[in-house]
């Protein structure tokens, strides 16, 4: 696997694809966000937690300083977009108006549990919109690198950080392999080009179905 | 007649010791940031804050909290500040964490005469420790109280001086919400207009919701916070 | 006492009294809503529950068919006006944001308690906004002609058809009188001009204190 | 892509024996006449309508009932249409009555995800008869759960080809909640304009809430309900 920036966006890439619109889709932070350029179909519309539906890229000499996303990176606004408090946007997180989220995690495991909010022992001090996507989003899809910098799997047995749900997620995509979760199991349905399936099973801690 | 206040410290006169402040904006958008350089000023303390973040180290409540009148924050995403971790571990400042649309909504409940509401954000996670859990239609939800507060600080783009307001973009956030759940609402505001000139269909924060006015002199631009006029 | 129409406005004219502004005042059906044309401070604000802070009288030229009060009656649009949502309109009266509401009653009682949603033994059809005005409002003010049709009193030891709430109102105004409602018992504080102390213990069943 | 739907017998293709049915407005202020119409021409019944209002004798949703579609209808104010008493007291309509402000916050309710709230409103009164109730902070309240339904009919005043919407005046009041509170939602309206010219912060219901949009033909003036041109 090339540099840190091939893999985030191989990861990137292959996420956008599962994105077939009319559909509103919320990013996370990091390669969720990087998913947004790699969208093709027009009719995908992007919503940030912090109160837009309809967020596009945004040129640097275009930057408002209050037009942010839930990263608080610059973006721009949509044709057809609209605003709203807090409050209406984790409603229509909470209440299935979202189609997919894309997120980050710490860990998955072999169950779709995932952990993205705190790690034991250091302080825990932000939540952020995590769980409220979790709860919400009709489609969770993670988007992850397979192991930590240190080579361990990301794809666990069992979450050992706090879960953000007791809500499996409905996919995993790294720059190794995609999985669906079916039935609180994870099934492997794709590797990635060039990738053996020896390689997926020695990165893998969790247990799959092929 | 006019809600407006020429003077910060005037209109800041309501915030009390232990105090219980909402402080809208989602990090530095859309926060009150003349008026919590109001409140740097102001010699007050043992302040509960409830605000999404507790700002940026060294910027906007982050100031508030090396000043040590924080004694309690309520919010989301604390990790935006580093320094909120140090306080905490030193045992100087309670935080209490709450998931960003549980903290939304319970806003919302306390500003609408309701107790509290049940939730199926955390159910199940450490954030659900000592939370009522009930099933209602085969589904669980932990019950979350409304929450209320002394004084609201927040931030619009335009008020007319019935106190009627419009937001600017994703500035807009929390601050509607805490605009009606204190028992004192300031409002910071860009630019002043009569009445008649905002749609009303268009007010998002009706005037019946609003005390005071002031305007904002310290804006939040691609350079960072900037200092307008006086 | 003279016609009907007269006594009402007697009424009306009296509670316009009360509202001193700034503030937000929401009117009910019936003599409340002639309230309106005797308000002389330019700083109250007429909030109806249907969705509009306010409200003024309109012309009959200027009739919307889609901007009516609480009443369906046609309204008017102030200067300064907004709208909002049914949600958001009693947010803005269970939270307490509303300073007054004048209200109507079937009955009222010695502790300042109101029935007037509904009839024992008729089928009870209608609720509208009478119990979210009752625990919200900051004050309750309440119109009513001092006797029935009948000429049975409105102001009862106790209210034999169902309660409203269980707050009691803060003021009664009728054509014969002006009680206050302290601590859960009646004070009179005032009488109509005409009206003699005897005529008001004779048509009131209900105790007070002068 | 429009969400447009030419054939409002296919826009109401989706409602079917048994569901539960939201329809907007206050009376007639704000309903959705012409799906209400084409409710009346569909072959349907046991319906549960939520509205506030069962519109009035022959009128708007009236019609429905005299056609005897109706089995249920949960609303705040059935006494506008006195036909309704006759229905209920020959057994042949279930009414469930709820104080506005709790019908208005309970659709909210269903639409935002939440199982249920407590509120003020009602405690103490027959409403509050076989529920709930509990002290929160010194204070009592009733639950309340929430509201949702199969379909929701509602009316707008404009619509884009994405779905967002925007209301006229008081024919505002409870559609908007409608629209985030059922599977299948379908607006119907008077103006349909292109993505980008409602104002992205004045939209009151964005497009997510929608799946189809109609052409209102039926439009209430001062003289009552118009028809106008296919």
């Amino acid at each position: 696997m090339g540099n840190k920036q091939e893999m985030q966006e191989l990861i990137a890439k292959r996420a956008a694809k599962e994105l077939t619109g009319p559909c509103v889709v919320n990013l996370g932070i990091g390669i969720p966000t990087l998913v947004a350029k790699f969208i093709e179909d027009d009719h995908v519309y992007l919503h940030t937690e912090n109160g837009l539906l309809g967020v596009i890229d945004v040129e640097e000499d275009d930057i408002d300083p209050n037009l942010v996303n839930a990263g608080k990176l610059p973006v721009g606004e949509a044709v057809g977009a609209a605003y709203f408090n807090s409050a209406e946007s984790f409603a229509m997180i909470r209440g299935k108006h979202v189609d997919a989220a894309i997120l980050g995690v710490l860990q998955v495991d072999q169950t779709g549990s995932i952990a993205n909010w705190a790690v034991p022992g250091k302080n825990i001090m932000g939540v952020g919109g995590a769980m409220d996507l979790l709860v919400g989003a009709k489609k969770v899809i993670v988007t992850t690198t397979h192991t930590s910098k240190d080579g361990k799997s990301k794809i666990l047995k069992e979450c050992t950080y706090p879960i953000t749900s007791t809500r499996s997620v409905d996919m995993i995509i790294t720059e190794l392999a995609v999985f669906e979760v079916v039935d609180k199991t994870l099934k492997l349905v794709e590797r990635m080009p060039g990738v053996t399936i020896e390689e997926v099973r020695e990165k893998t801690e969790a247990d799959f179905t092929e | 007649m006019t809600k407006m206040k020429k003077n910060i410290e005037d209109a800041l006169s309501c915030v009390e010791d232990h105090h219980i402040v909402m402080v809208g904006g989602f990090g530095l958008i859309g926060a009150p940031l003349t008026l919590i350089d109001g409140l740097t000023k102001k010699d007050v303390k043992g302040l509960t804050i409830i605000s999404n973040n507790l700002g940026e180290a060294g910027k906007g409540l982050g100031i508030l909290l090396t000043q040590n009148k924080i004694k309690k924050a309520v919010g989301s995403y604390f990790t935006s500040n580093r320094e909120v971790g140090d306080y905490y571990q030193r045992g100087e400042i309670e935080l209490q964490l709450l998931p960003q649309g549980t903290l939304a909504e319970s806003i919302r409940a306390g500003g609408a005469g309701l107790g509290g509401y049940y939730t199926t954000t955390g159910v199940g996670t450490q954030l659900a420790e000592g939370k009522e859990e009930r099933e209602i239609n085969g589904i669980k939800y932990i019950f979350e109280p409304a929450i209320r507060a002394n004084v609201a600080i927040i931030r619009a783009w335009k008020a007319d001086t019935l106190g009627n307001l419009v937001y600017y973009k994703t500035a807009r956030n929390f601050n509607p919400l805490m605009a009606t759940a204190a028992d004192v609402v300031i409002a910071e505001v860009d630019e002043m207009v009569e009445p008649g000139e905002l749609d009303a269909e268009s007010i998002v924060t009706p005037h019946l919701y609003v005390d005071y006015i002031v305007q904002a002199k310290q804006i939040l631009t691609k350079e960072g916070v900037v200092t307008n006029g006086q």
